[in-house]
């Protein structure tokens, strides 16, 4: 697809996307948009998506392992929240979000990648554990388990963003901006590095390309979106405490990614959606939605490892042979 | 200086546990590259083959563990290598390691749902007696869990490195290329592997049970210790694997008792990342060349 | 493509859109920890609700209307239980029961009061009912009504002068140590050991020796079940002699189950159990254990009166307002003559707390033993 | 004629294992070296060592007469060393043309100025100059995963040139390519030699590939060398057989 066509593409589902949860019955059209709840989950997605999209950076270009993302969210929501409390306005807590977590994933990046291949992934484990034991146990700063209770939603130029749909436009913005941003990163000569750095390694040091600091960027600017989409989460969900940045939820986030389909561009909001929307589809069987899931996960990975998007072009390419 | 003394005792009576977790850890991933993120959930389970057989077909403890032991070796051992890792070797680590996270996922909400939500009480062969000296108090319990596993230890190592297979099967640990072309039964050898982790984790089951209590979710911290066990020890050898195990062990009970118990679980993870920076190869492995 | 096709498909199969049709029953939805580290609670909780919905349904229901009950999974996650309040708040219930931890309900107590429901909650922690919420009601005694109990209890009846602290830190143990700790400083008592641990610990001796350091007068033990059987055997392993005094959690029929003799000689304060010398509560357990085929805990019981308060308080109002509702649980007292349902009287305050009658008791001979009723608060 | 490349006194153990035991030669500008010998005799050893993949034991090398000995590939190959590998080393996922403007983006501008300048790094007209001179213009945007064999042989080839390196190192270019194709990879590979008056070294198995290709030889045997001459005096020279 030429670069024209991409953006087309893009511009239109972010048209659709703006209008899913609005109420048109007013402009004569018989929709009704979505619930509070609706457009609550949807923003949720999105948010997960710009994480998630930076463990695909990670995971499926850079080829390698993360398991502090829900870490990296955590240093955003916990920035957002306490700065914010304090008066210093969202987007200055947001681009510091974004700063501070890939300042953090360069100092952790540095000694894990000097070594070998999954030092990365030992790291950031024990990256993961520590940051949850300071967002527990720093009370006086965090809010320890009992968490930070009443984070304002944002107010972009004089405008409060406490509607849940207006806010949900303004997640929609930035996430576009985002993913934008990321398709830029991987169209340039940076993205054949990393996709290159993935396929191999060895070839492409021989080539010239610095993998060591290619990864770490990666690694780095990864993590920089986790940091983002907390910074996001918090006035999104109005509360924090640190049980969603522990390691489970990083294994979570590496696991949507790859359900999703690793190192495909539209993996990542595939992932986030069905782990999001999931508990949603399966809440019949109540109980048994996590069994249900992890069996599907695994019975995916053996059939198709290149995840959903994997799946689905697989028989689209079948259809269009036939 | 007694009190030294009862952390110490405690923290190695556990850390042989973990040691029998992150033993298996390695062995996997030696042999097949497999990062098991269900190991902590392998070592949860077994315990609750025997509560089944106990409880729901009255059959008496000894026979009991027996049975949980080989059930281990078929279901987490056999089951798992071919049913699950199987289709996945030669994928590369990230699928394997998604494959196993979601098999942990399955493994605990199966007993939560099916079996218990609840921990329950697990009985033991060696009785909970406790003997005092010196000041010391040390459980009969314990002590059999610190004898039972460093036998268990010694007699993998003792097969390991005495026997024909067990040396087959370093060669296989070291280099699958290299055995293969050297006549070596490959993936015989690796079953084994798959059947000594399983039997290991059994084990400790087995013996961290009593003292701990069977519980669905039991295996997440243990996992994850059993995890920075191996690499602490040396993600390529056994002998790292069982001192990591040890060590992780004792500075968790000494953490507590001298620094915090607020942030003991800070301390195994702060020297993971101190091995990692000045020793990448672990404390007791091999050193690997920057590869070709 | 994928991706809004999947989401459409996803947000319609979920029945997320606008203009769902609005069922006859009273929608009473559930918003409870299903999943996680508080599924044991929260699915106790979610059978006692279902046991009362079921036998008011079979009397006819609320005002001549059955209650549809639906339960939401919080995965014991703040995050998740607030979309899940959300979502509920959408169909335009009555009320919300749930959550059972206190994090959940801290992060959701803001929207049940912005939508004017009243949110009947398991949660335990002293601030939540301080946050000025007209619309958050305990089916327990929160920490500020228990821990004075405790306090009084240590220095009347144990004489401590010094005290060991041990807790879990979450929601629920922490607040509770906050609690303690002001009332313990109050009354001139001392805390000389402050030893915090993890839910899900197995290994309790570090904490016990420094217990056992301290050489406090007496040790209070403020865990889960399964953490407090597992810190109760290893004290009796290493001979700590010192009373150890709980709350309802350490003094449990599942602690004593597991901890076997260790828990023998351990006391304190029980401000709900299905083991209180009460006919009726008694009766209420086992009907509870043939329905489910297992043991409930207190949580079970503040499940099972929530769908009763509202009901009387509805009846008294004449009608299925949420407003109304809230307002007339204001000052209400329920008595089990006038509903049988409710187990013991109960009486709300104009802050959503519940006042009722508690006690204090110990273990003897693997049995916990009730040794004083203590009055409500404000008879 | 100076020496673009000096390996002095090379050693690599393997535990005890001496895989390549002391082995020097110069490389002069322009020339095509040829190192052959038996299999394990340390060819591929002493590539890897010459090219940072591992670090030599003992000895050194030197570029320009720059001591390089344990810089990283990639810096190596920034001051103008590149490399084939004996496996094939292409990038299946990237397209033809994608990656040759991948071996030629590392030597462009600035990291940054690649991340916000042209797409193709300024490498197109470049790269389309490779794949025409490797014949490869037809199959430009297949992905590189889907040629045959011998075409990403080329392919691969073409890529150790893409950075402008004066200095190539070949490890088996011949290897498993059908004979058919041979000659043109041969032909090419004079070909650069001739117009960009580029040096190779060569590892090849294939003596006939050898004798015709290059103009000096090395034959190593047991990690030292038992050799050296033009293609005529290694063939008449008795110890090679």
């Amino acid at each position: 697809m030429s670069t024209r066509h991409s953006l087309l593409l893009g511009l239109v589902l972010l048209a659709l996307l703006a209008l899913i949860p609005a109420d048109l019955t007013n402009l004569g059209i018989p929709y009704p948009g979505l619930k509070r709840y609706g457009t609550y989950i949807l923003t949720l997605w999105l948010v997960t998506a710009i994480a998630a999209m930076g463990v695909n950076l990670i995971v499926g270009y850079a080829g390698q392992e993360t398991l502090a993302q829900a870490a990296f969210l955590g240093i955003g929501a916990y920035l957002t929240a306490i700065a914010g409390k304090h008066g210093v306005p969202f987007g200055l807590c947001f681009i510091g979000s974004g700063i501070v977590a890939f300042i953090v994933g360069i100092a952790l990046g540095f000694p894990a990648l000097r070594v070998q291949k999954h030092y990365l992934a030992f790291v950031t484990l024990a990256f993961s554990v520590l940051a949850w034991l300071v967002f527990r146990n720093e009370a006086e700063i965090t809010g320890g388990v009992m968490g930070v209770r009443d984070i304002a939603r944002p107010i972009v130029f004089g405008f409060k963003l406490r509607n849940a749909v207006h806010f949900y436009w303004f997640v929609l913005a930035i996430a576009a901006v985002l993913t934008f941003a990321l398709w830029w990163i991987l169209q340039s000569p940076w993205g054949r590095a990393f996709t290159a750095l993935r396929e191999n390694p060895l070839r492409a040091e021989s080539l010239g390309v610095d993998v060591r600091l290619y990864t770490l960027l990666a690694f780095a600017l990864g993590s920089a979106y986790g940091g983002m989409a907390g910074s996001l989460y918090a006035p999104l969900v109005e509360f924090i405490d640190p049980s969603p940045f522990a390691l489970g939820p990083s294994l979570l986030f590496m696991l949507m990614v790859v359900v999703g389909g690793s190192g495909t561009f539209f993996g990542p909001f595939v992932g986030a959606g069905v782990a999001v929307l999931l508990p949603e589809w399966l809440r019949a069987w109540e109980n048994y939605y996590l069994m249900i899931y992890a069996v599907a996960v695994m019975v995916l990975m053996a059939l198709f490892p290149g995840g959903l998007v994997g799946l689905v072009a697989f028989f689209t390419r079948k259809r269009s042979r036939l | 200086m007694t009190d030294l003394l009862q952390l110490l005792i405690a923290g190695l009576a556990t850390g042989a546990i973990y040691a029998l977790a992150a033993i298996g850890f390695t062995l996997l991933w030696q042999t097949s590259q497999t990062i098991n993120f269900a190991q902590g959930e392998f070592v949860m389970l077994p315990a609750f083959f025997a509560l089944i057989a106990m409880n729901w077909f009255h059959i008496p403890l000894p026979i009991a563990l027996v049975l949980a032991v080989l059930a281990s070796m078929l279901l987490l051992g056999a089951v798992f290598r071919y049913a699950v890792v199987g289709p996945l070797l030669g994928r590369g680590v990230l699928p394997l390691v998604i494959s196993t996270l979601a098999l942990s996922v399955l493994m605990k909400e199966s007993v939560k749902e099916f079996v218990s939500a609840q921990a329950e009480s697990f009985p033991t062969l060696v009785p909970d007696l406790v003997i005092h000296f010196a000041g010391l108090s040390v459980s009969i319990a314990q002590l059999g869990m610190l004898v039972i596993s460093l036998a268990a230890i010694g007699l993998l190592q003792w097969f390991l490195g005495g026997t024909r297979t067990g040396r087959q099967m370093q060669a296989t640990a070291q280099n699958p290329t290299v055995a293969r072309i050297l006549g070596v039964p490959v993936e015989r050898m690796i079953l084994y592997t798959f059947l000594i982790n399983a039997a290991l984790a059994a084990i400790a089951s087995i013996l961290i049970s009593p003292i701990y209590l069977a519980k669905f979710s039991n295996g997440e911290t243990l996992g994850l210790i059993a995890f920075v066990a191996a690499i602490v020890g040396g993600f390529n050898q056994v002998r790292g694997a069982i001192a990591g195990g040890l060590l992780v062990g004792v500075l968790d009970n000494l953490a507590a008792a001298y620094v915090s118990t607020a942030y003991r679980q800070a301390i195994p993870l702060i020297l993971l990342v101190l091995i990692i920076l000045f020793r990448p190869q672990g404390l007791l492995g091999r050193k690997e060349e920057r590869a070709v | 493509m994928l991706r809004r096709t999947l989401a459409l498909a996803g947000l319609a199969a979920a029945g997320l859109w606008s203009g769902a049709a609005a069922a006859q029953d009273i929608v009473l939805p559930g918003v409870l920890e299903l999943s996680g580290a508080g599924a044991v609670s929260g699915t106790m909780f979610r059978n006692g609700a279902a046991m009362a919905v079921e036998e008011i349904n079979a009397k006819g229901g609320i005002l001549g209307h059955k209650i549809k009950f639906e339960v939401v999974d919080t995965a014991s996650d703040p995050g998740k239980a607030r979309a899940a309040i959300q979502r509920a708040l959408d169909e335009k219930p009555i009320a919300i029961l749930g959550p059972v931890f206190s994090g959940s309900v801290s992060a959701t107590e803001k929207l049940t009061a912005d939508a004017e429901v009243p949110q009947i909650m398991g949660g335990e922690a002293a601030p939540l009912t301080l946050q000025g919420s007209k619309y958050l009601f305990r089916t327990s005694f929160g920490q500020q009504s228990s821990m004075p109990k405790i306090a009084n209890y240590l220095r009347d009846g144990i004489k401590a002068k010094s005290v060991a602290v041990v807790f879990v830190n979450n929601d629920f143990g922490k607040g509770g140590r906050d609690s303690i700790v002001k009332e313990l400083a109050a009354r001139n008592i001392k805390v000389v050991a402050d030893v915090s641990t993890e839910s899900g610990q197995a290994d309790f001796a570090a904490d016990v020796i420094k217990v056992k350091g301290a050489n406090a007068d007496a040790v209070f033990v403020y865990l889960n079940e399964e953490e407090s059987a597992r810190f109760l055997r290893e004290a009796k392993k290493q001979g700590l002699n010192k009373p150890l005094i709980g709350e309802t959690t350490l003094l449990g029929q599942k602690v004593i189950e597991l901890a076997g003799d260790a828990a023998n000689g351990v006391k304190g304060h029980v401000g709900l159990t299905i083991d209180a010398p009460i006919p009726a509560v008694q009766e209420w357990a086992k009907k509870y254990e043939a329905k489910f085929h297992s043991k409930s805990d207190h949580n079970g019981i503040k499940g099972y009166i929530a769908p009763y308060m509202i009901k009387v308080a509805a009846e008294k109002v004449g009608k299925l307002d949420p407003k109304a509702i809230a307002a007339a649980l204001h000052g209400m007292t329920i008595t089990p003559a006038q509903e049988p349902g409710i187990l013991i009287e109960a009486t709300w305050d104009g802050a959503g707390d519940i006042d009722r009658i508690s006690f204090l008791g110990e273990v003897k001979d693997g049995k916990q033993v009730i040794t004083q009723t203590l009055p409500k608060l404000k008879p | 004629m100076t020496a673009i490349l000096q390996v002095r006194d090379i050693q690599k153990s393997f535990g005890g294992v001496q895989a390549v035991r002391g082995v020097s030669f110069d490389v002069h500008e322009g020339e095509i070296l040829g190192v052959i010998g038996p299999n394990g005799s340390g060819k591929s050893t002493l590539f890897n060592c010459i090219l940072g993949q591992l670090l030599p034991t003992g000895g050194s090398v030197s570029v320009d007469g720059r001591n390089v000995t344990g810089l990283r590939p990639s810096e190596l190959n920034r001051l103008g060393v590149s490399r084939t590998f004996q496996l094939l080393q292409v990038f299946p996922r990237l397209s033809v043309r994608e990656n040759l403007i991948l071996a030629g983006q590392e030597h462009r501008g600035s990291r940054l100025g690649r991340l916000f300048g042209a797409r193709d790094a300024g490498l197109g007209p470049e790269a389309d100059r490779m794949l025409d001179f490797f014949r490869l213009t037809a199959l430009a945007h297949e992905q590189a995963g889907s040629l045959s064999y011998g075409q990403q042989k080329l392919l691969d080839a073409a890529m150790a040139f893409m950075a402008g390196s004066r200095l190539v190192l070949l490890d088996e270019p011949a290897g498993g390519v059908n004979p058919t194709m041979l000659g043109g990879l041969r032909e090419r590979l004079a070909a650069i030699n001739r117009e960009a008056r580029a040096t190779f070294v060569v590892i090849e198995h294939n003596m006939e590939f050898v004798m015709a290709l290059c103009t000096r030889l090395i034959v190593l045997a047991e990690g030292q060398i038992i050799a050296e001459g033009t293609p005529d005096e290694v063939r008449r020279n008795p110890a090679v057989i």
